[in-house]
């Protein structure tokens, strides 16, 4: 038995060190450098691609916060990772985006954020920081997203 | 607003500016997403696979069928899928009996009539003819980010048999969705009800007296009951790994144990004589219980313009039924968005330990014995052609054909007599053609 | 069967590091959340097609000694 | 918002005429016959409709004509060289012409109209010298101009100019067909409860669109009529959706030495490009995106053609003879 736990733990500490084997990706300096003029507004940041299906959900919403909150120092800013960008246009012809789009198609940007599944959207609060991350867009997803984000807005109307 | 581009893209962008998607962006902003509303919605709608099949033997069994699946996915990842399935059979089966050269009667199962065949040729019960409705329907919802739940519920009727069964599989995702683990669990029940009832095991087919009390008598005293039952308990375990971008592959070990009711009460075994003379039709008998375990195993890689699927099934039994179906599709994607896809399906499989082409008349009676050739050693292959092609607005058509065949294989008993001069294996050839039309 | 269960916990720690050296091995597979452009694609769905494959297996099913193994069904009629 | 309607109101007239199939309204706005083409039996609706098109219409002359000096595009010009005070609906117009100065690699310029001041193409052979026109090239450049979306605030040199031509009747058709589907979706379709619309047609002085097909879902037949040097050229369009609008004029041009100078400017050089068509229609969903996408294809010059076709994008273009 004791073997066995042995050989359990060894197995952990592989995938640990797998894990941690990998070296740290850096921000594309063009997207850091977007960050930066953005700073003191908050920014939901998308990370979508064109067959990706409940991307194509999350592009209303994201229309409506940008136009609902345009006022208030917020931004929408999407990242497309699709390797060919004539699938993302055909994608915006269908589903207009009236924010910002950054195209990553080599993904280097959504690197650097980890990325655990599409689509994945991180909101950077006025100081430039990752307040929260979430992946997945659904009813329920949307409607704890938009509190974030105004809750994030109200605190900054308030300092 | 500015437009944000990292530097390689706006290399591309010099080359060729992919103008009319990011136009449209910077018109909606101009403009308002108001009046692009109605496009928005267009997700959450059901989605219908419709198809219809029809499969055609050699002088023998016809069938038509008919599905209508319908999908929908809703706010939270849901998905409800329901599916009506409508078939109609019609035609000849085997009855197990072997050919002669003079020509036999036979009882039909319901006891209200009879046939006779030819000499020289495998004897055929003509008088098939069931339409089924199956209803199915099946929930998936997440549970988190990780954990999915599926439940889902059969109903099938025909006119001699109904199926209900439910079924419910938790899949967890591991490695960022790269790997898959799954286990579900089905259970199924079955009533047959065949018109004339069920027969006693080996109970001697009544043939001679036809229309008379005797007969009715003699027909009466070789039924057990009037219905019986089984019921299939599932277990299935799986593992899908994504291997790179263009590779999937599915890994699946299920068991299966059904208990109850396995023979068929449609088939006889001839007893025959030292010269291979059939002296009287036997009612097969089968054990009662029957399980089995499979393992199969899926790959798919896409090369870019082409997709190849293949797939291996190994299934054994505790009745001695091993069996491997090697599947292959191709899939030649032109850039229109049609594509021509030919298929191959190898099945090879070996007797039940029960299988026996027919009985001999001094022999003493097994405990257990089919003629059903579809238990015995068989193999059969597949070769099939489909081609898709899209139509507006995200339909699809598709259009398959496929030759089936299938070559039941001697299971070693020597022949005798006048049995060596008819075909006891006989093979059999199908057409399968199919329309399949997705909106 | 009932040999199994008298070993019930060894079988589940040897269940356990089958998993875990499973997943280990496999976590060194696969791609990047946005590299699913491919599998994304219609034909690389597991079936390709729920109504081919719902319809295939009937057909084997009613044919054949064999059924399931891809996914439950099969089944579900007195086929001849 | 600066507007000199009440001034104007009584030289500004829609006229309403039946036609086959509906009506036909008529007025005149930003130096171009416009009209509006409704299908529908009902004149009174048909003028109200016509009114709502032409108040637009005359709105955005007002706001954005560069020969009112009261209007948005006059103040901006006057304020050039210090910070000036924009409305939300300006900031997203100049953000679209931002749009379109990148996507075109810096080609599609609204500041291009200083250019003016050396070109005069009125057929003569008054060709400037490369002085005159290299002394206009620092007071053209939409990189020399700011937006400061925060404060709601546009800045540009002093001597700059910013003409918004290429886009405001485009614009008009856009806005129009958005106010006109609005209201009858408001006022008709709501009430009627019924999901068809009444079809109209929007045309300003060539530029169009509509917001469906024709009763019995026939397409709009739109002759798309061009002079060119020796012949008159016109070109059958059928529409059901979407925009279109046209690009170029035959007329303007100057030629000297037997070489001809199109009225087409590179802004980057100054100069003429060369060999462009005399004219470009394009279809797309939007008539601002057709009439980027037209200009843009002239400005390719010999390419125009290729360009169009290597977007997939559906044009009808007409070369001098």
């Amino acid at each position: 038995m004791k073997k066995i736990k042995l050989s359990l733990s060894l197995f952990v500490l592989l995938v640990f060190l797998q894990f941690n084997a990998q070296a740290e990706p850096s921000l594309p300096e063009s997207f850091s450098q977007v960050l930066e003029e953005n700073k003191g507004q908050v920014i939901y940041l998308d990370f979508w691609a064109s067959w990706c299906v409940p991307c194509r959900r999350s592009f209303p919403w994201m229309n409506t916060m940008q136009e609902k909150y345009t006022n208030d120092n917020f931004k929408v800013i999407s990242i497309n990772l699709d390797a060919q960008a004539e699938l993302a246009a055909k994608f915006l012809t269908d589903n207009p985006a009236n924010f910002d789009i950054i195209y990553d198609p080599k993904g280097k940007i959504a690197r650097y954020f980890k990325l655990k599944g599409m689509p994945s959207s991180f909101i950077i609060n006025k100081q430039g920081k990752v307040v929260s991350a979430h992946v997945g867009f659904t009813d329920k997803k949307k409607a704890k997203y938009e509190q974030e984000i105004a809750q994030l807005l109200q605190k900054q109307s308030n300092d | 607003m500015q437009l944000i581009e990292t530097t390689e893209q706006k290399q591309k962008q010099k080359t060729k500016p992919n103008l009319k998607g990011l136009l449209t962006t910077a018109t909606c902003a101009l403009l308002g997403t108001q009046a692009h509303a109605e496009v928005n919605t267009s997700d959450d709608k059901w989605r219908f696979d419709t198809a219809i099949m029809h499969y055609n033997e050699a002088d023998r069994v016809t069938a038509t069928e008919a599905i209508i699946a319908a999908n929908k996915t809703y706010g939270n990842d849901e998905v409800l899928s329901l599916k009506l399935t409508i078939d109609a059979l019609t035609g000849a089966s085997a009855n197990g009996a072997v050919a002669q050269p003079d020509a036999q009667t036979f009882t039909r199962p319901s006891g209200n009539g009879q046939y006779i065949v030819e000499g020289g040729e495998t004897p055929l019960d003509n008088t098939f003819k069931d339409t089924r409705v199956q209803l199915t329907g099946q929930w998936t919802q997440p549970l988190s980010d990780v954990f999915t739940i599926s439940a889902g519920g059969n109903f099938s009727k025909e006119y001699d048999y109904m199926s209900i069964s439910g079924n419910t599989n938790l899949t967890r995702d591991f490695n960022q969705k790269n790997t898959t683990l799954s286990a579900g669990i089905a259970y199924a029940y079955d009533v047959i009800e065949p018109e004339g009832g069920i027969p006693k095991p080996f109970a001697e087919m009544v043939i001679a007296g036809f229309g008379s009390d005797e007969f009715d008598q003699a027909f009466a005293d070789s039924r057990l009951t009037g219905d019986d039952s089984k019921a299939t308990v599932d277990l299935l375990v799986g593992l899908t790994q994504v291997i790179n971008r263009n590779m999937i592959v599915q890994m699946n070990y299920s068991y299966s144990s059904v208990r109850g009711y396995l023979t068929d009460p449609f088939k006889v075994l001839s007893v025959v004589d030292v010269n291979g003379y059939a002296q009287s039709y036997l009612h097969e008998s089968r054990p009662d219980t029957r399980s089995k375990h499979a393992f199969y195993a899926q790959s798919k890689y896409h090369f870019g313009h082409s997709m190849l699927d293949t797939s291996y099934r190994y299934m054994t039994d505790d009745w001695e039924i091993d069996s491997h179906t090697f599947d292959v599709r191709y899939r030649v994607l032109f850039a229109s968005g049609h594509y021509l896809e030919p298929h191959l399906r190898f099945y090879s499989q070996s007797a039940a330990e029960f299988y026996q082409p027919f009985l001999q008349q001094d022999d003493v009676l097994p405990m257990y014995a089919s003629a059903d050739y579809r238990i015995g050693e068989l193999d059969t292959y597949t070769l099939g052609l489909q081609y898709g092609m899209p139509m507006d607005s995200g339909n699809s058509l598709s259009m398959r054909l496929e030759y089936y065949h299938q070559a039941p294989k001697s299971d070693g008993s020597a022949s005798f007599g006048v049995l060596n001069d008819v075909e006891l294996y006989e093979e059999l050839d199908a057409l399968i053609a199919q329309v399949t039309y997705s909106f | 069967m009932i040999k199994l269960f008298e070993h019930t916990k060894q079988v589940l720690v040897v269940t356990l590091v089958l998993i875990t050296s499973l997943l280990s091995g496999c976590s060194s597979l696969g791609v990047e959340p946005w590299e699913r452009d491919v599998l994304a694609k219609k034909e690389m769905a597991l079936p390709t097609s729920a109504v081919d494959a719902a319809l295939d297996d009937h057909i084997y099913f009613s044919k054949e000694a064999s059924s399931g193994g891809r996914s439950f069904g099969g089944g579900g009629c007195g086929c001849n | 918002m600066p507007s000199q309607h009440h001034q104007q109101i009584n030289t500004r007239k829609v006229s309403c005429q039946p036609r086959v199939g509906g009506f036909l309204v008529s007025f005149h706005a930003m130096a171009s016959q416009c009209e509006l083409l409704v299908d529908c039996d009902d004149q009174t609706l048909a003028q109200h409709l016509g009114k709502i098109a032409a108040t637009e219409a005359w709105r955005i002359e007002d706001k954005y004509s560069r020969y009112q000096q009261n209007s948005v595009c006059g103040q901006l010009n006057r304020h050039a060289g210090k910070p000036c005070k924009i409305d939300q609906e300006t900031l997203l117009l100049l953000n679209f012409a931002e749009q379109c100065y990148q996507l075109s690699d810096g080609l599609f310029d609204l500041t291009s109209g200083v250019l003016r001041k050396a070109w005069h193409f009125d057929g003569s052979d008054n060709v400037p010298n490369q002085t005159d026109v290299d002394a206009l090239l620092p007071f053209i450049g939409w990189s020399k101009v700011n937006i400061n979306k925060q404060l709601l605030e546009f800045t540009m040199l002093k001597s700059m100019e910013i003409d918004f031509g290429g886009i405001g009747k485009e614009y008009a058709v856009d806005r129009t067909v958005l106010l006109l589907s609005q209201w009858l979706s408001e006022n008709l379709l709501a009430k009627a409860n019924s999901n068809k619309t009444i079809p109209f047609l929007v045309n300003y002085g060539g530029d169009l669109a509509v917001n469906g097909a024709r009763a019995n879902n026939q397409a709009w037949q739109i002759g798309v009529e061009r002079s060119g040097l020796n012949q008159t050229n016109t070109t059958m369009v059928t529409m059901r959706e979407g925009a279109v609008a046209t690009s170029g004029d035959a007329h303007r041009f100057l030629l000297k030495n037997g070489h001809r100078y199109s009225h087409v400017l590179n802004v980057k050089t100054g100069w003429p490009v060369e060999n462009p068509p005399s004219a470009i229609t394009v279809a797309a969903p939007k008539c601002i995106q057709a009439g980027f996408l037209a200009t843009l294809a002239l400005l390719q010059g010999k390419e125009a053609e290729q360009f169009l076709t290597e977007q997939d994008i559906k044009f009808w273009a007409i070369r001098p003879d």
